[in-house]
C-alpha cells in the first residue's frame, strides 16, 4: 500500500530538484520554473497529508498556493521583460550590476 | 459554523483594500491622479493609524479574536502595525519630494505600497501560519516591484529580480516548512502547535525551513545576499521603506514563531539564532566597512542591526522582547532620517549617495549636516540618542541572561560600525568641497526629517514614555 | 492505485529532472508541463479532484502558458553554452543533493509519517467541492479575500512594470 | 539654593544653545562675553552651594541630590536623571567650572582671529555641561551619557581645524580609540549593575556597606566589572595601552589641549575609580593591575617626554605621564592623594599649556610678520630666549614647571609628594622607585622645554625677533591667575608630618569607605626622608635640564664665537655630568627614542591599525564574495540550510 511517507520523499525528491535547478540554470525564466517546481513538491506533500490525516485544510493550502505562484509568476515575468528591455539579456550570470 | 461578517474586526484591511482599488483606478486615468495620489494613499494609512491608536486602550487587557485567530489584535501586534504604518506614512512623505525630483510620480507606486502594508498588517494580526505566508506573499510581492519602480534604471530593475528570485526561493523554504508542521500536528494555528508534543524528527526540519524562509525577510546571514543589492537598487524612499518595514516584521514574526510556537525546542534553535546572530553582526558590520556608496552602507548597516534584534531574541526574556520593539521604534526614526536624508541629495534622475558626494555638505547646507550628523551618532549608538538607548536595552538583557558572548560581539560590532557611520559624518564636515551640487531640499521632507531627528533626541533622553509601551506589549507574548 | 502511483511518480520525476537539464527553455517548458500534469494525476490519487482541476487550469493553462509566451516574446530559444566554472556547479549539485538526502533521511526517521499507511476515511472524492468551498468560505476567508488583493496589486504591478517610462 | 544643582551643568547648555543657534549673527565680543558669562554663572553658583552644603552637618554627609525625572525603568531596573552635589562632586565641579572659566576668557583672546569663533565656543560650552553632567551624576548611566557627550565634544574640538588632514585623523583616532574604552564602561557597568542591582551610587555604596563584602569574598564579577571599568578609564584618561590618542588631539586649539586633555576630560577615569572606591576596594587584582599601569604610564610616558620637539607634544606626554601617577595612587589605594593630584595637575598643566599657547601665539605671529608659512610655531627648535619678550608668560611658565617638577612649596610637590609616600607606605617599593625615578625625567624633561623655550637666543631671523611680544591681557590674566592657583593649590594637603591641618583629607574622609582592608606604613622619619629624596629627584632633573641645555643653542656659528669658552668650560666643569649623560640621560634618551618610535608608533598605534586593517581586510574578501551573482547567492543560503541541519542534527 502506498503510504504517506511515499508521497512525502516524492515531494522532497521534487523539492532537491527544484533547488538544484535554481542552482545551475543560468535562464531566469527557468529558474522560474525550477520555482514553481519547489512549490508543487509543497502542494503535492499538502494534498497528502490531507488526504491521510482527513482533514480537508491542506487542500485549502494548495489552493492559496497556486494564487500566489500565479502572482509570482505574473511579476517575475513582467520584471524579466522589464530587465530584457534594458540590456537585452536575460542571463542570471549577466546580471551583476550590483555588487561589493 | 456559520459565519457573519465582523466589518469592525476587517475595518483596517477594508480600509486599505478600498485605497489599493481607489489608486489603482487613478493609474488608469492618468492626468489628474499624479499629483494627488501620495495625499489620497496617505489619507487611507491615517484612517488605519486612527483605527489603530483607538484601539489600543480596548486591547490592553484582553486581546480580540477573529475567526479562531484568522485576526487577532493584541497590544503587541498593534504596536507594530502603527509601527509599520507610520513607515509606511513617512516613507510616503519621503516620495513625494523624491519622485517629483525624479519626474516619475505613477499612483501605481502608491497602490503597490499598500498592498504590501496589507500584507504586513494580515502578518502581524493573525495566529495563523496560513495568514502568516499569504501576508507574507502579499508583502514581497508588491516590495519586489517597489525595488524595480524604477522600470528604467537598470539597478533599479536589477535589484528587484534579485530580490524577486531569491525572495521566492525563501518562500519556497518557508511553506515547505508549514507544509511539514501541518502535516506534523494537523494545524497551522500557533496554540495548537505550541500544545503538541514535539518528540518528532518532522517539527525539527519543519522548524528549520520556517527558519530559514524568515531569516531571509530578515536578512539575518546568510540569508542576507539580497539586501545590499535590493536596497541600493531601489529608489531611497523604499529603501527606507524596506529596512523598517518588513525587517520589523519579519523579526516579530520570528519572535513569534520561536516564542509561541516551539519555547519548548528552546536547546535547538538557540544554538542556530546564537550562530545566526553573531554571523549577522559581523557581516553586516564588516561589509559596511567597505563600502564607498552610504546608501549600500546603510544597508549593510541595516543588516547589522538586525543582528543586535536576532540577539535580543536570543535572550528569551520579556526584557529582550521590550528590547526589541523599542528599537524597533528608535530604529524606525533613525533610519526614516538617515535614509531620508539621503534621499534629499538628488538632482533630476541622478542620486548622489556617495560618500564623496557628501564632501563639505556639512558648511554649505548646515541644517542638513546636523540633521544627517545626529542621525548617523545615534546609529552609531551615541549616548542622549535613541539610538544608544535601544542598544543598552538590547545588551542589558543579553547580560542579565548571562549571554555574555553576545553582548561582546554585539559591543565589539558597534565598536566597528562607529567608523563608518562617523565617516560621513567626516566627509560633511572636515573635507573641503570639490564638487559643486545645489540641491533643492524638499520642504516636507525636511519638516519629517526635523521631527524624526527632534523624536531621536528626545526618546533618547527621555525612553520612558514608549518603552513603557513597548514593556506592556512584551508582557503580552510571554 | 499502487502503479498509478508509481508510474505517475516515476513520470514525474523524470519530468522534473528534464526541466533541469534541458538546455533549451522551451524544452524545459513542455516538460514542466509534463510534470505538472503527472502531479495532477497524484492528486487523483489523493482523491482530490478539484485541486487537481485547479493545477490543470492554473499551472497548465495559465502559468506554463505565460512563461512559453514569455521566452517566445524573447526570442530566448537556447541557453548561451556555459561560461561559469564547473567547480560551482559542481557545488551547487553537492550542496542541493545533499539537502534532500537530509531531508529523506529526517523522512525516514519520522515516526508520524510512518504512522499514515491508509488514507483517511473522510473527505474522499464524494462531496469534495462542497467541502472545500464550506471551509474556504468560513474557516479561510480572510487569507481567500487577501490573496484577491494580492492578484490585484501583482496585476497592477505587472502591467506598471511592462510599460516604458512616460 | 540646595534645589538648583540642577542649575551647574544647565548654564553651559544654555550658552551653547545660544552661541550655537544665533552664533553666526553675533559680534565676536558677544560670543565670548556670553559663554563666558554661562560657566562664571555656573561657577558661582557651585561655589554658592557648597558652602552651604558645608554650613550644614547633615547636606555635607549626604550630599544634595536633585531628581529631575524618572529617566529609563523597565522591569526592576529603574534610572533617575539627577544630580548629586556631595563633597567629592562638588570639590570636582570648583575645580571643573573655575578653570572652564579661565581658559574661556584665554580663549577669547587667543581665538580672536580664527574662523568658526562661535562654534568654538559652542563646542566648548557643551563640553562643559558634559563635563559637569559627568562630574553631578548620581548615577552611572548618567554618568555613562557625560562621558560619551565630553568625548563627542573633544572629537569635535580636536577636529576644529577640519581643514587639516591631521586634525580630522586625529579627531577620529580620539574617538575611535575612546570607544573601545567606553565599551569597556558599558559592560562595566552592566556587570555592575548584575551584581547590585542598582546603577546609581549612593545604593550601590550602601549595597557594598550593607553586604559587609571584604576583598576575601574573591567575587570574580567584581573584578571583571572593575576591570571593564578601568579600561573604560584608561581609554578616557589615556593610560597604557589607550593613550595612543591624546598626544595626536594636540592638533587641536591649544585652549582645547588645557581644558579637556589635561585639566578636566583626561582626569574623569580617575575621577569615576575614586567615586566608586569602594567597589574597586574589593577587586585587590584590579588595584594592582591599576597601580602598575599607572606607575608605567607614568614612566614611560616621560621618557618619551625627553626627546620631543613639538611644546605641546612635550606637555601631552607629561599629561599621559601626570595621570599615570593619580593611578598609581589609585592603585595603591591613596584615593584622597590621586584626587589631590587631579586638582593641583589641573592648575599647573592648564597653565602650562595656556602658557604654550601664548608662546605659539607669539611665535605665529612673528611667523606671519616675517612672511613664513612653512616654519612650525610649535617647534621648541625654533624658539629661545623668549623670557624678555615674554616676561609674563615666561614667570607663570615657571611657576607651573617648578609647580610640576616637584619643588616645594608648588602645588606639584604635595600631591606627588604624597602620591609617592603612599605608594611606599602601601609596600609598594618597587613602584616607588618607578615613580621617583620619573619624578626626575619630570623635572627634566620641563625645565629642558623651559631653557630651550625661554632661555639663550632667539633661533629665528631677526624680522620674526621684531614681531615677538606678549600675550594680551586678556591672555595673561588667566595664567596670573593659574599661576597663583599653582602655587597655592597644593595646600590644602600638608602632609601630616607638618603638623599642618590636612584639609582636603580631612574633608574627603567620608567619601572613601575602607571596604578593602588598604592600609599604610606611619613612620615619620621614613616619610621626611622620602619627602628629601623627591624634592632631590626634582632638583637631579632640574639639573640635567640645566647642564644640558641651559647655554647650548642650535645656531652653529654664534654658539661657537659667542659661547666657545663658556660652553667649553661648562663642560669641563661639569665633567661629571659627562658621565651621567653618558650613562644616564643618554640611555634614557635612547630609550626614550625607542619607546617613541617602536612601541610607541609601532606597537601601539602599529595594532590599533592593525585591528583596522584587519576589519577591513575582511570587509575587503567578504565585498568580493558578495559578487552580485544570483547564484552565489542562492548557494549561500543553501549553505546556511546545510548549517542548520548540522545544528538541528
Amino acid at each position: 500500500m502506498v503510504g504517506m511517507l511515499d508521497y512525502a520523499i516524492l515531494s522532497a525528491v521534487l523539492f532537491t530538484v527544484g533547488v538544484v535547478g535554481i542552482l545551475i540554470r543560468r535562464n531566469i525564466i527557468t529558474i522560474f520554473m525550477c520555482i514553481e517546481l519547489m512549490l508543487n513538491s509543497v502542494n503535492l506533500l499538502f494534498v497528502a497529508f490531507s488526504r491521510y490525516m482527513g482533514h480537508v485544510d491542506g487542500q485549502i493550502f494548495v489552493f492559496f498556493i497556486f494564487a500566489i505562484a500565479a502572482a509570482e509568476a505574473a511579476v517575475g515575468l513582467a520584471l524579466v521583460v522589464a530587465y530584457f528591455k534594458l540590456k537585452e539579456t536575460i542571463e542570471v550570470d549577466e546580471i551583476k550590476l550590483l555588487k561589493g | 459554523m456559520n459565519v457573519s461578517i465582523n466589518y469592525f474586526m476587517l475595518a483596517p484591511f477594508l480600509i486599505l483594500t478600498a485605497g489599493i482599488i481607489v489608486l489603482s483606478l487613478m493609474g488608469v486615468l492618468k492626468e489628474n491622479g499624479k499629483q494627488t495620489s501620495g495625499v489620497v494613499a496617505s489619507i487611507f494609512l491615517l484612517g488605519d493609524l486612527y483605527y489603530f491608536v483607538k484601539l489600543m486602550p480596548k486591547v490592553s487587557y484582553r486581546s480580540l479574536d477573529y475567526l479562531n485567530g484568522a485576526i487577532h489584535y493584541n497590544l503587541f501586534n498593534l504596536y507594530l502595525s502603527i509601527l509599520v504604518i507610520v513607515c509606511a506614512i513617512a516613507s510616503f512623505v519621503l516620495a513625494e519630494g523624491f519622485l517629483r525630483e525624479e519626474d516619475f510620480r505613477h499612483s501605481e507606486f502608491y497602490a503597490i505600497i499598500l498592498s504590501s502594508i496589507m500584507g504586513m498588517l494580515a502578518m502581524l494580526n493573525t495566529v495563523n501560519l496560513i495568514n502568516i505566508f499569504v501576508g507574507l506573499e502579499l508583502t514581497s510581492i508588491p516590495l519586489y516591484s517597489a525595488v524595480a519602480y524604477f522600470r528604467y534604471k537598470e539597478r533599479s530593475v536589477e535589484g528587484g529580480l534579485k530580490y524577486f528570485v531569491l525572495g521566492s526561493i525563501a518562500s519556497g523554504f518557508f511553506i515547505f516548512g508549514i507544509a511539514l508542521i501541518y502535516g506534523a500536528t494537523q494545524s497551522v494555528v500557533f496554540r495548537e502547535i505550541l500544545t503538541a508534543t514535539k518528540d518528532d524528527s518532522l517539527f525539527k526540519l519543519g522548524l528549520l525551513f520556517i527558519l530559514s524562509g524568515i531569516a531571509f525577510k530578515a536578512s539575518a546571514v546568510p540569508f542576507h545576499m539580497w539586501t545590499p543589492d535590493a536596497y541600493e537598487g531601489a529608489p531611497t524612499p523604499v529603501t527606507a521603506f524596506m529596512s523598517i518595514a518588513p525587517k520589523a516584521v519579519a523579526i516579530v514574526i520570528l519572535v513569534k514563531v520561536l516564542y509561541a510556537m516551539f519555547p519548548d525546542m528552546f536547546g535547538l534553535w538557540h544554538k542556530a539564532m546564537f550562530v545566526i546572530a553573531i554571523a549577522t553582526v559581523l557581516v553586516g558590520n564588516l561589509g559596511a566597512l567597505v563600502q564607498n556608496s552610504v546608501k549600500r552602507m546603510l544597508a549593510y548597516s541595516s543588516i547589522a542591526h538586525a543582528g543586535y534584534l536576532l540577539m535580543a531574541i536570543v535572550a528569551f526574556s520579556v526584557e529582550g522582547i521590550s528590547a526589541i520593539l523599542f528599537y524597533l521604534a528608535g530604529y524606525l526614526l533613525i533610519n526614516i532620517g538617515a535614509f531620508g536624508s539621503l534621499s534629499l541629495l538628488k538632482k533630476g534622475d541622478i542620486d548622489f549617495v556617495d560618500y564623496d558626494n557628501l564632501r563639505g555638505i556639512g558648511y554649505k547646507y548646515p541644517f542638513f549636516g546636523l540633521l544627517l550628523s545626529i542621525f548617523m551618532f545615534s546609529l552609531a549608538g551615541i549616548p542622549a540618542t535613541i539610538g544608544f538607548v535601544g542598544k543598552f536595552y538590547v545588551f542589558k538583557s543579553l547580560i542579565v541572561k548571562g549571554e555574555y558572548i553576545l553582548a561582546l560581539i554585539g559591543i565589539l560590532g558597534s565598536l566597528v560600525s562607529v567608523y563608518y557611520y562617523l565617516r560621513v559624518v567626516v566627509m560633511m564636515y572636515m573635507k573641503e568641497n570639490p564638487e559643486e551640487n545645489e540641491f533643492k531640499f524638499n520642504l516636507l521632507s525636511l519638516v519629517l526629517l526635523t521631527v524624526c531627528a527632534v523624536g531621536v533626541i528626545y526618546f533618547g533622553l527621555f525612553p520612558q514614555s514608549i518603552n513603557k509601551i513597548a514593556v506592556m506589549a512584551a508582557r503580552v507574548l510571554i | 492505485m499502487q502503479l498509478a502511483f508509481y508510474i505517475l511518480s516515476f513520470i514525474a520525476v523524470f519530468a522534473a529532472v528534464m526541466v533541469v537539464l534541458s538546455d533549451r527553455p522551451i524544452v524545459s517548458g513542455l516538460f514542466l508541463l509534463l510534470c505538472f500534469t503527472a502531479i495532477s494525476g497524484l492528486y487523483i490519487t489523493l482523491s482530490a479532484p478539484f485541486i487537481a482541476a485547479m493545477q490543470l487550469v492554473v499551472y497548465s493553462g495559465a502559468i506554463i502558458v505565460l512563461f512559453l509566451f514569455v521566452l517566445m516574446l524573447l526570442n530566448q530559444h537556447r541557453e548561451s553554452p556555459s561560461k561559469r566554472n564547473r567547480f560551482v556547479t559542481f557545488v551547487s549539485v553537492l550542496g542541493g543533493v545533499l539537502i534532500g538526502v537530509f531531508i529523506y533521511l529526517t523522512m525516514l526517521k519520522s515516526k508520524i509519517l510512518l504512522s499514515y499507511t491508509k488514507m483517511s476515511a473522510v473527505g474522499g472524492m464524494k462531496n469534495n467541492v462542497e467541502t472545500i468551498a464550506g471551509v474556504m468560505f468560513k474557516k479561510y476567508f480572510i487569507p481567500f479575500e487577501l490573496i484577491s488583493i494580492l492578484l490585484l496589486a501583482a496585476m497592477v504591478a505587472a502591467v506598471f512594470l511592462s510599460k516604458k517610462r512616460v | 539654593m540646595t534645589g538648583y544643582v540642577w542649575l551647574i551643568p544647565v548654564f553651559p547648555l544654555i550658552g551653547f544653545l545660544i552661541n550655537g543657534l544665533f552664533g553666526k549673527r553675533l559680534s565676536r565680543k558677544t560670543i565670548g562675553v556670553i559663554a563666558s558669562g554661562a560657566i562664571l554663572f555656573s561657577f558661582l553658583l557651585a561655589c554658592v552651594i557648597f558652602f552651604q552644603m558645608n554650613s550644614s552637618v547633615e547636606l555635607s554627609e549626604k550630599g544634595i541630590r536633585n531628581v529631575l525625572f524618572p529617566w529609563i525603568h523597565i522591569g526592576d531596573f529603574s534610572v533617575n536623571f539627577g544630580y548629586l552635589f556631595d563633597r567629592l562632586s562638588g570639590s570636582m565641579t570648583l575645580m571643573v567650572a573655575g578653570v572652564s572659566f579661565l581658559i574661556h576668557v584665554y580663549s577669547i583672546g587667543y581665538m580672536a582671529e580664527e574662523e568658526g569663533y562661535w562654534r568654538y565656543f559652542a563646542y566648548l560650552n557643551l563640553f562643559v555641561f558634559m563635563m559637569l553632567t559627568l562630574v553631578l551624576a548620581d548615577n552611572l548611566l548618567l554618568m555613562f551619557v557625560g562621558w560619551e557627550g565630553v568625548g563627542l565634544c573633544s572629537y569635535l574640538l580636536i577636529g576644529f581645524y577640519y581643514t587639516t588632514e591631521v586634525a580630522s585623523d586625529a579627531g577620529k583616532k580620539a574617538f575611535i580609540v575612546n570607544r573601545v574604552g567606553d565599551f569597556g564602561f558599558m559592560l562595566g557597568m552592566f556587570f555592575l549593575f548584575t551584581l547590585f542591582g542598582s546603577l546609581e551610587f549612593q545604593h550601590i555604596r550602601e549595597a557594598v556597606i550593607s553586604a559587609g563584602l571584604k576583598p576575601e569574598h574573591g567575587m570574580g564579577l567584581i573584578t571583571l566589572a572593575t576591570v571593564l571599568l578601568f579600561l573604560g578609564a584608561t581609554g578616557k584618561s589615556a593610560q597604557i595601552p589607550l593613550y595612543v590618542w591624546l598626544p595626536d588631539a594636540m592638533a587641536g586649539p591649544t585652549p582645547v589641549s588645557a581644558l579637556i586633555h589635561a585639566a578636566t576630560m583626561v582626569t574623569s577615569g580617575v575621577y569615576m575609580i575614586v567615586k566608586l572606591n569602594y567597589v574597586f576596594q574589593l577587586a585587590p587584582i584590579t588595584m594592582l593591575t591599576i597601580a602598575w599601569i599607572g606607575g608605567l604610564t607614568a614612566l614611560f610616558a616621560a621618557t618619551i617626554g625627553t626627546v620631543q620637539n613639538d611644546i605641546k607634544k612635550v606637555l601631552a606626554y607629561s599629561t599621559v605621564s601626570q595621570l599615570g601617577y593619580m593611578f598609581l595612587a589609585l592603585g595603591v589605594g591613596a584615593f584622597i592623594a590621586g584626587f589631590f593630584h587631579i586638582l593641583t595637575h589641573a592648575f599647573f598643566k592648564a597653565l602650562l599649556f595656556l602658557g604654550s599657547g601664548s608662546v605659539i601665539h607669539a611665535m605665529h605671529h612673528a611667523f606671519h610678520h616675517a612672511g613664513i608659512h612653512d616654519k612650525d610655531p610649535q617647534d621648541i627648535r625654533n624658539m629661545g630666549g623668549l623670557k624678555k619678550y615674554m616676561p609674563k608668560t615666561y614667570w607663570t611658565f615657571l611657576v607651573a614647571t617648578l609647580a610640576i617638577a616637584g619643588f616645594p612649596p608648588f602645588a606639584g610637590f604635595f600631591s606627588k609628594d604624597e602620591i609617592l609616600w603612599k605608594t611606599f607606605a602601601s609596600s609598594h617599593r618597587v613602584l616607588w622607585a618607578i615613580g621617583a625615578f620619573a619624578a626626575i625625567l619630570t623635572s627634566f624633561y620641563m625645565f629642558r622645554l623651559v631653557y630651550l623655550t625661554f632661555f639663550g637666543e632667539f633661533r629665528g631671523s631677526k624680522r620674526e625677533e621684531e614681531a615677538l611680544h606678549e600675550s594680551p591681557s586678556v591672555m595673561t590674566f588667566p595664567l596670573i591667575a593659574l599661576a597663583v592657583l599653582s602655587v597655592i593649590g597644593g595646600w590644602i594637603g600638608f602632609p601630616h608630618i607638618f603638623k599642618l591641618p590636612n584639609v582636603l583629607e580631612q574633608y574627603l574622609e567620608p567619601v572613601i569607605e575602607n571596604t578593602g582592608g588598604i592600609h599604610f606604613l606611619h613612620n615619620s622619619a621614613l616619610e621626611w626622608g622620602l619627602m628629601d629624596v623627591s624634592i632631590l629627584c626634582a632638583i637631579a632633573g632640574w639639573l640635567f635640564a640645566r647642564t644640558l641645555y641651559a647655554g647650548k643653542s642650535d645656531v652653529p656659528g654664534k654658539l661657537a664665537k659667542t659661547f666657545s669658552y663658556f660652553y667649553s668650560i661648562l663642560l669641563n666643569k661639569y665633567y661629571v655630568d659627562e658621565i651621567y649623560f653618558a650613562l644616564i640621560i643618554r640611555p634614557v634618551k635612547k630609550i626614550g627614542d625607542f619607546c617613541w618610535l617602536f612601541i610607541d608608533t609601532i606597537i601601539i598605534d602599529g595594532t590599533v591599525n592593525l585591528v583596522a586593517y584587519l576589519a577591513r581586510c575582511f570587509g575587503r574578501i567578504y565585498s568580493l564574495y558578495q559578487n552580485g551573482a544570483v547564484k552565489v547567492y542562492a548557494l549561500t543560503m543553501l549553505g546556511g540550510i546545510l548549517v542548520l541541519f548540522w545544528i538541528f542534527f
